[in-house]
């Protein structure tokens, strides 16, 4: 009898696996964008978290005795029409959007990708049901099917969540749905099925983890559009109602003012907007590159 | 190829069956009653059961949606609730309107974001192809109304190159007309850069690192001869199709543009409806910006297709 | 006064009813100021020369004020408020709309600035003796815009039995007539006289024939219907041909037919630009493309008050923001708890500060300042933290309420909103803000809200204010106030034709409404319109017509 | 052709000591460790190794043609006489253009999907310097050259609608059109089907012979070396540890990884019967890993101390031939990993089916068509036999395995039943103990292993679901299970992709075992392993089976590994079985005419060269399968009429030999006779 076989560059597997996680970790070190984009999300979160004790006013106090001050050392961001210190608006302003954006896109991609999952597995009539009614959705762009839904039920926080959800979901579900279609092609999946596994079985802990991957990168993507959207909806007054001091609102809110030449109250949240959805992307960005190697 | 053809055409229209049925019931959970969003919050209840019955909305869901989809196959839209004009004579000119600045942002971004995604896949990983990814990706990130306000800070107010109005008179020139356009189409320009750029730099890069660009480099051939003869074509296929799916994109973002700018698009128009709550021009301005993207992709599959010598040819021999 | 004043105002004297005489004492006297005399008078339907007798006689004068060095000829782009629905009379409700209306058509008289009424189809106008019955001379040889005509009588009774039809759908001019008029009440004379037979006395029947009653524009009998098609109405400008295109533009041009010979339109035409949003249309004045942006908001327009480029048209109105607190629900339906929130509001504040000064201080109550017929005489309310905080101990809400208000997202409106969170906060009344869509609040929210801010426009005589929203049954009573004192002091109101009478119940409203507090109403905001400096002889009124008639450029 | 003889002087390629890193994760990483060799005018040099011993690396640098992380960081490349490494852009363009040309891998990808395949053709004259309007022409001409049969017609084609063999012959066209000095070819049969690549092969030859061509031929399969090539390099871990003329360096090798190498290929007439393959245990030095000594010294049945500390040189161990070993002289006497294996008795007679089939169909669609997959089969599979079941791609191989482990259900009227009890048609229906009873090992582990999951968890899964075991019980199954495949117990906690691909495919093993099958299907299992890694997972199977007196239904296109491991042999064509019959007597003539192709296109170490007969064209489409016999279209020895008439029975010629075919045994044999006697010595 010959000696067992053993996997002669390495002591045990989980010392391989954790090996695997720190060749990644330091593939992510090594990724620019991802860092950056981290950074700068993280940077928000902790502003969300400790909004209260970071920011110099109180948000919606207005003073409109004092409104649309330039920026000095009392308002380093100004004051906006009300008199609110712009910089509290804006460190507050994190909050709804750091909220909103990650739990629609949540929604989304939890929604989307069981929907992908079950169209890409069943494969047939049931997923020509789901992908048409995917693509119906898909052909809308989310503003409009979130002006659809936001007219029918009116705006706040939980309906804007729903309804970005509802729109990302078909959009996932494309994704999911292709990479389900290649991946229930793998051998592995007939495996199971050789073993008399049961659909949810095959499709959630078989094909999921497999497709985890792709999700992921979508999430991120569909992340930093939702910041975007949700901004957008507020913007358009769909969105998180008066006086949140949510930044797309406060600009719609404020941006006449820029003909005036009174551009604090309108940069600093727009620039806010921007850093967060530049920081997602870069982050989606950087998380892709390092799934992909 | 033909076969190709008309089953894309057949699940476009089963897609727009489908879309239809989703339109009519969400517009039909709008809240309230429809004559009293016609006749106004002071209006006289009797009024408003006469107007509503006058409208049928008060008939069972499915003859309502059997009505409104007959109408619509016949072209015939409906009423505008909040304008009292056929709705397809609003729908024709904003979507009219909507396809010049549409039109406008397509032909300034759609050579340049291919260039600038040809330019960054040639010199990957180098200086230029940082600044045209991260530039278009934050470009992209950037929402329209957002971009749109610097936008009209420096170029109309402060530099005053652009004219900020999007009015022109009708009897303009078409140049004319193009000028005012520039403006309110720039933020599309900007969002769409970075997307389309960045689908074409990926195809671009595809196509460098496949066997057939190394068979024409190992045949010896000039570096430009292999850029433009072997890769450009094969690289530039799925940005067509992308291009197309931006339709529904740009649609979104018509909404913001349209409305700030005050133009009379079908963006500002479905704003407009869904601000009035005026279902008919809802259902059928969601309705026809759905048309719009599906025949927008069926373009873009049909000539994907001819351009793909693998469908085209599929089915002959 | 001298003797040939005082025969001149007796001449005048004799022809005049036991109203106006009554008018003409009070001013005497020195009870009413010589600008309630001229708002009264012009109600009564004195004639400009009578008026001139009166006025002279007591040292006064009435010149309208006219501009210089307007040259003849050119157009005006104009941006406006898109129209909310179809371009028709008799639904207009918007202002998007009657601005449009009163450029082609034309009321019986016109209500300036200051609610005077100056006669324009209408040549002069009387009651009788209890105000019951009102016969309006009507003006002769009036061409309509498309050259037909002359307007006769029969196209005015035709005109208002339409108004007063309550079967009418969507008859917006109900809302001035009903219970004030039936179609069967009006009547011919004669060719040149019509006669209305009220349902019940009305001392202010004259507005609800004039431009305040914007529905009211005199068109001809035969008219059917289709007024977006022809434009058609005796006013100084006409429909370019195809120049409506519906929420986009209306191009108008003079109207050669013109009836005043004196009085015909400088300009060519004017373009009227629809905009859904301020702030484009605002951007679209500053860029240069308009030359008059008929009406903006102080919140929106910060940039317009300061330009030196542009003149701002300020008319002062009617029209407020009423938050309404209602009565049978806690926490409001303790007085206490009222009277404490409207002591918290700190109106000079927001007046300077969210209005820049062009809105005026209001009481609490819709007898305005600007109403000859109110009690001015009634201390004005102020901010007063201690008694507020007092009042809620004494409720026994000292340890504070909470409420949430509901409000559309108007304008201003959530701007108030948040500074009435920020001063409900300082005595303890905690107020949560939903605010939604116009549509969504009216459906919803108006008339089932603990608290509420509600939208109303302008109106050139209290009574609406007065009945809707408090009467025990009036439709719009969001606070829900039932209180029968109330509509006793009312109903004595209404039938008042005598102005110290109206002065009398007035004060007597005032003060019942200023104890109960079923509403705040911290201000009135004036009607602005922005205008390029070389834009002249442009007149507004507080409703938000634009009379272009005089307007023109200058050289 | 002037200038080559001119030129004769000068090697074609003259690589020197040629070291080679990639820069991964920001390390260099050396994957060619110093390589020297020289390819003399006229000459094929082949160059041989597993996956990873960095063949292709220097085929590519032989090109000058690198990913943008590769870097040549010493040595010389000369080709024509010049110094590639020195040149520029332009020069190296011009060269490429005139001197040198590759030929590689998956043709279809190396064409342009979006040009025509004349156009591309034409286009390479063009490079070399033909004037355009002659370039067509010489087009044509040389894709009648390349044995193309309709020149015109392909030229007007895309490459999606060529067939494989045409695909390659096309870029073969087009590396040709310059007449270059040096052909580089890189595993250029690789994927093809047996009989496309033989004829490919021999298309190479001829066209060597008229061009005078100097050729570097890369492949990983010896036989195909040993047929297309003058001399034979041996690399190893990016080192060259033995070359020499290729039939010296196969029959006599001196280093023990050839020797090694060598043993683990079934070769021709070998079977399970006469012992066990040998093996090479362990693993290649990765890419960038340090190495000591001899890069062969952990995997060296000979190593001795010296072999860790000093490099041996590259030595000559005879004429032409040298060996980079310290012990060269000995590397013959390499001790055989594997000596285990005992003769198998005989299967029993008992007249028992473990499976049968009956009328066994199956209709597929494929875009809008239908087709026959399989088109009637019958078999009987005897408990404890090893059934192997040969064809070319398309043949229905993998489509029968489908069906009879119940994924796929067949067309009714077919009859499946396993130990005499019908089988429900789809897996879904089957019992517990019928699911158990037939399991699959499938091609490639990569795809058949969820890269999820880790081992035990696949395993522990499989026994829970075929055997109800849980908890404690199964961790001791699983336990049990991987050491009966020989995987070490420490690996259980691995994702798949933590393993090689051998220790993947031992999982993948584990995995059917796991219910205690009596049938396993195993499908290519090892068709994607390199053929030391084959050799033991063939000699696990054989093992295993033989433990544990298991059936098999062994699928292989690799007809020397059939041949191995089978008791019989199916010879499937368009989804009809053509030959059925006792492994030994299939190979032995007489057989059937495609078999016969078959057997004759098998690339192997055994000189064959007088006696093959050549299949000309492709396996035709399964939805338009010709009429008659369906070999008609392809059959060398096609007699008349009635073959493209009539369908041949599946008769039964000898005892238990059944062939179909129109042509009488006899006829058969006396055909075929010169290859039996051959055979036979």
């Amino acid at each position: 009898m010959s000696a067992v076989i053993s996997f002669p560059r390495l002591e045990t597997a989980a010392s391989a696996r954790r090996q695997a996680w720190t060749e990644r970790l330091r593939l992510a070190l090594r990724t620019p964008s991802l860092l950056v984009g981290a950074a700068v999300v993280l940077f928000w979160i902790l502003c969300a978290i400790f909004a209260a004790k970071i920011a110099p006013y109180d948000p919606l106090q207005p003073d409109i005795l004092h409104k649309l001050l330039p920026p000095s050392a009392a308002h380093r961001f100004g004051t906006d029409g009300l008199g609110r210190d712009v910089l509290s608006r804006v460190i507050f302003g994190s909050r709804g959007i750091l909220v909103a954006a990650p739990l629609a896109t949540l929604l989304g991609t939890v929604g989307g990708t069981a929907i992908g999952l079950v169209a890409g597995y069943f494969r047939g009539l049931v997923e020509e049901v789901l992908m048409r009614i995917t693509d119906a959705f898909l052909a809308l762009p989310t503003i409009v099917t979130a002006l659809l839904v936001l007219a029918a039920v009116g705006g706040s926080t939980t309906t804007v969540i729903l309804v970005i959800g509802l729109g990302f979901a078909p959009i996932i579900a494309r994704t999911v749905r292709a990479a389900v279609l290649s991946e229930a092609q793998l051998e592995y999946v007939e495996a199971a099925k050789l073993r008399q596994e049961r659909a949810p079985y095959v499709m959630f802990v078989e094909i999921l983890p497999n497709v985890m991957g792709p999700v992921l990168v979508e999430f991120t993507v569909r992340l930093g559009y939702a910041v975007f959207a949700i901004a957008t909806l507020s913007f358009l007054g769909f969105g998180i109602p008066p006086p949140a001091p949510d930044w797309g609102l406060t600009i719609a809110e404020q941006y006449t003012y820029l003909i005036a030449n009174l551009w604090w109250p309108v940069l600093f949240p727009a620039l806010a907007i921007a850093s967060v959805v530049i920081a997602v992307n870069l982050f989606a960005d950087g998380l892709s590159q390092v799934l992909e190697r | 190829m033909l076969r190709f053809l008309l089953r894309r055409v057949a699940l476009a229209l089963v897609t727009l069956w489908v879309l239809s049925v989703i339109i009519f019931l969400a517009s039909h959970a709008l809240p309230g009653d429809v004559g009293r969003r016609i006749l106004g919050p002071f209006a006289d209840p009797r009024a408003v059961a006469t107007l509503d019955h006058s409208l049928g909305v008060d008939r069972p869901l499915l003859v309502q949606y059997l009505t409104w989809i007959g109408g619509f196959v016949h072209g015939d839209l409906g009423m505008s609730l909040s304008f009292h004009v056929p709705v397809s004579q609003l729908l024709l000119r904003g979507l009219g309107n909507s396809v010049k600045l549409a039109a406008v942002a397509f032909v300034i971004v759609v050579p340049l974001s291919i260039f600038g995604g040809i330019v960054a896949a040639l010199r990957r990983g180098r200086l230029l192809d940082r600044i045209i990814t991260v530039g278009g990706l934050s470009a992209t990130a950037m929402p329209e109304f957002v971009t749109s306000i610097v936008l009209i800070l420096v170029l109309s107010i402060s530099l005053k190159v652009l004219p900020i109005s999007v009015q022109v008179p009708p009897d303009a020139d078409p140049l004319t007309q193009i000028y005012h356009l520039i403006l309110p189409s720039l933020p599309l320009v900007l969002v769409l850069f970075g997307y389309i750029a960045r689908i074409t730099r990926a195809g671009m890069i595809e196509a460098l690192e496949s066997d057939y660009t190394r068979t024409a480099v190992l045949k010896g051939l000039p570096w430009r001869t292999v850029v433009i003869r072997h890769v450009l074509r094969n690289a530039l296929m799925p940005t067509i199709a992308v291009v197309a799916t931006q339709t529904g994109y740009l649609i979104g973002g018509l909404v913001v543009i349209e409305t700030m700018f005050n133009y009379q698009g079908i963006g500002q128009l479905l704003f407009t409806a869904v601000s009035q709550k005026d279902f008919p021009l809802i259902q059928a301005g969601v309705m026809t910006v759905g048309i719009v993207y599906l025949g927008a992709t069926l373009l873009a599959d049909i000539s994907y297709s001819l351009l793909n010598p693998r469908i085209r040819l599929a089915g002959r021999e | 006064m001298d003797r040939e004043a005082q025969r001149r105002l007796d001449e005048v004297r004799k022809g005049r009813t036991e109203l106006e005489n009554n008018a003409i004492d009070e001013l005497i006297a020195g009870r009413v100021s010589r600008r309630e005399f001229i708002r009264f008078a012009t109600v009564l339907g004195f004639s400009m020369p009578a008026l001139g007798v009166v006025l002279e006689a007591c040292s006064t004068s009435s010149t309208p004020t006219t501009s210089g060095n307007i040259k003849k000829g050119g157009r005006l782009n104009v941006g406006h408020q898109t129209p909310a629905g179809a371009m028709d009379p008799i639904l207009t409700n918007d202002l998007g709309r009657l601005t449009i209306l009163g450029q082609c058509g034309e009321y019986l008289a016109w209500s300036d600035s200051n609610l005077h009424l100056r006669p324009v189809l209408a040549t002069s106008w009387t009651p009788n003796s209890d105000g019951t019955e009102w016969t309006f001379k009507i003006r002769q040889n009036v061409k309509y815009n498309d050259g037909s005509g002359p307007m006769t009588v029969d196209d005015v009774v035709a005109t208002f039995k339409r108004l007063a039809d309550p079967t009418v759908t969507g008859n917006n001019a109900l809302s001035n007539f009903k219970g004030v008029l039936s179609p069967t009440g009006v009547s011919k004379v004669d060719n040149q006289t019509v006669k209305f037979t009220l349902d019940a006395a009305n001392g202010n029947f004259p507005y609800l024939v004039s431009s305040d009653n914007y529905n009211a524009i005199i068109l001809p009998a035969s008219y059917n219907g289709g007024w977006d098609q022809t434009f058609i109405g005796t006013g100084p400008f006409k429909l370019k041909a195809g120049g409506y295109v519906v929420n986009d533009h209306v191009s108008l041009d003079r109207n050669p037919t013109y009836w005043d010979p004196n009085n015909q339109p400088y300009l060519d035409g004017l373009d009227f630009k629809f905009y859904d949003s301020e702030p484009s249309a605002i951007l679209a004045f500053q860029a240069g493309s308009l030359d008059v942006y008929t009406q903006f908001s102080v919140a929106n327009g910060q940039g317009l008050l300061t330009d030196p480029n542009t003149t701002v048209i300020d008319i002062p109105t009617s029209a407020h923001r009423q938050v309404h607190l209602r009565v049978d629900q806690p926490p409001f339906n303790d007085k206490l708890v009222r009277q404490a929130m409207a002591l918290a509001i700190d109106r000079p504040t927001i007046i300077t500060g969210l209005w820049n000064g062009k809105a005026q201080l209001a009481n609490d109550h819709p007898l305005f300042k600007m109403y000859p017929s109110s009690d001015t005489s009634i201390a004005q309310r102020a901010q007063d933290i201690t008694k507020a905080k007092s009042l809620m101990a004494q409720a026994g809400k000292a340890s504070g309420v909470d409420v949430t208000l509901y409000t559309e997202k108007v304008q201003e409106i959530p701007a108030l909103a948040a500074l009435l969170v920020s001063a409900g906060g300082q005595i303890g009344i905690r107020i949560t803000l939903n605010l939604t869509d116009s549509g969504t609040y009216y459906d919803r929210y108006w008339l089932n809200s603990p608290m509420g801010i509600t939208d109303y426009g302008h109106r050139g005589v209290p009574n609406t204010f007065l009945s809707a929203p408090l009467l025990s049954t009036g439709t719009w009573n969001a606070a829900h106030f039932a209180n029968p004192t109330y509509d006793g002091y009312y109903a004595d109101y209404v039938k008042a034709v005598d102005l110290s009478a109206q002065k009398a119940v007035s004060g007597k409203i005032e003060q019942l409404l200023l104890d109960e507090t079923p509403m705040l109403i911290p201000y009135n905001y004036d009607f602005l319109t922005a205008v390029k400096k070389k834009v002249s002889g442009l007149e507004t009124s507080g409703m938000g017509h634009m009379n272009f008639r005089l307007a023109g450029i200058t050289s | 052709m002037s200038e080559k003889l001119g030129a004769a002087q000068t090697p074609a390629l003259q690589v020197t000591d040629l070291k080679l890193s990639y820069r991964v994760r920001g390390r260099d990483r050396e994957a060619i460790r110093g390589v020297t060799f020289t390819i003399n005018r006229g000459e094929s040099y082949g160059l041989v190794g597993e996956s990873g011993c960095g063949k292709s690396t220097v085929a590519y640098a032989a090109m000058r043609y690198l990913p943008s992380n590769g870097k040549i960081t010493s040595g010389t490349i000369v080709l024509d006489g010049r110094d590639m490494l020195a040149m520029d852009g332009d020069e190296l363009r011009q060269l490429r253009a005139k001197a040198v040309s590759m030929v590689y891998q998956n043709p279809g990808t190396a064409l342009n999907p979006t040009i025509r395949v004349g156009d591309q053709l034409v286009e390479s004259f063009v490079t070399a310097g033909v004037h355009r309007h002659e370039a067509g022409e010489r087009a044509l001409a040389m894709l009648r050259q390349v044995q193309i049969s309709d020149p015109t017609g392909v030229m007007s084609r895309y490459a999606h609608q060529l067939s494989g063999g045409m695909q390659q012959r096309v870029v073969i066209a087009m590396a040709l059109a310059s007449d270059p000095t040096l052909l580089i070819l890189d595993e250029p049969t690789t994927g093809l089907d047996a009989t496309v690549e033989a004829e490919v092969l021999d298309l190479i030859r001829n066209l060597r012979a008229t061009f005078g061509t100097s050729v570097l031929f890369i492949s990983h399969n010896l036989g195909v070396i040993a047929r297309m090539c003058d001399r034979v390099g041996v690399l190893y871990a990016g080192r060259m540890v033995e070359e020499g003329p290729a039939w010296e360096l196969l029959t006599n090798p001196r280093h023990p990884y050839t020797v090694g190498l060598l043993r683990c290929i079934p070769r021709w007439g070998l079977s399970k019967e006469l012992g066990a393959l040998d093996t090479i245990p362990g693993f290649p030095p990765g890419i960038g890993a340090a190495v000591k000594g001899c890069v062969f010294a952990d995997r060296c049945g000979l190593v001795q101390d010296i072999c860790r500390t000093k490099e041996p040189g590259l030595d000559p161990v005879g004429e032409g031939h040298a060996s980079r070993c310290h012990f060269s002289d000995i590397a013959q006497t390499l001790p055989s990993a594997e000596r285990d294996m005992v003769p198998r008795p005989p299967v029993p007679e008992t007249g028992r089916s473990a499976l049968s089939i009956h009328n066994l169909r199956r209709t597929m669609r494929q875009q809008g068509s239908s087709f026959q997959a399989l088109a009637g089969i019958d078999l009987e599979i005897a408990p404890g036999e090893v059934f192997g079941l040969v064809g070319e791609s398309g043949s229905g191989k993998t489509t029968l395995a489908r069906s009879v482990v119940g994924l796929g259900a067949p067309d009714a009227g077919s009859e499946i039943s396993l130990e005499g009890k019908p089988l429900p048609a789809k897996v879904g229906q089957r019992s517990r103990d019928q699911v158990r009873a037939i399991q699959i090992v499938f091609q490639n582990p990569d795809a058949s292993l969820n890269r999820r999951h880790a081992v035990r968890q696949i395993l522990g899964r499989a026994l829970t679901k075929l055997t109800g075991v849980h908890g404690e019980q199964r961790a001791r199954r699983v336990v049990e299970l991987s050491e009966s495949v020989r995987l070490d117990a420490a690996l259980l906690d691995a994702l798949p992709r933590q393993l090689s691909g051998g220790l993947k495919q031992r999982v993948g093993i584990a995995r059917a075992f796991a219910g205690e099958p009596h049938l396993v299907i195993c499908d290519e299992p090892t068709s994607a392993l390199d053929v030391s890694v084959q050799a033991a997972i063939l000699n696990l199977l054989v093992r295993l089976q033989r433990d544990r007196n298991l059936s098999y239904i062994f699928i292989s296109h690799d007809l020397g590994v059939v041949r191995y491991i089978s008791d019989r042999i199916g010879v499937l064509y368009l989804g009809r079985l053509m030959e059925v019959g006792p492994a030994d007597v299939v190979f032995r003539a007489p057989h059937h005419p495609y078999t016969e192709a078959l057997l004759s296109a098998a690339p192997s170490l055994e000189v064959r060269e007088e006696h093959r007969i050549r299949l000309s064209g492709d396996v035709p489409s399964a939805a338009k399968p010709p009429s008659g016999c369906v070999f008609h279209t392809r059959c060398p020895r096609k007699t008349g009429a009635i073959c493209e008439q009539e369908q041949p029975p599946l008769a039964e010629e000898e005892p238990g030999h059944f062939i179909r075919c129109h042509i009488p045994i006899e006829e058969l044999r006396r055909l075929q006779k010169p290859e039996a006697a051959k055979e036979a010595g």
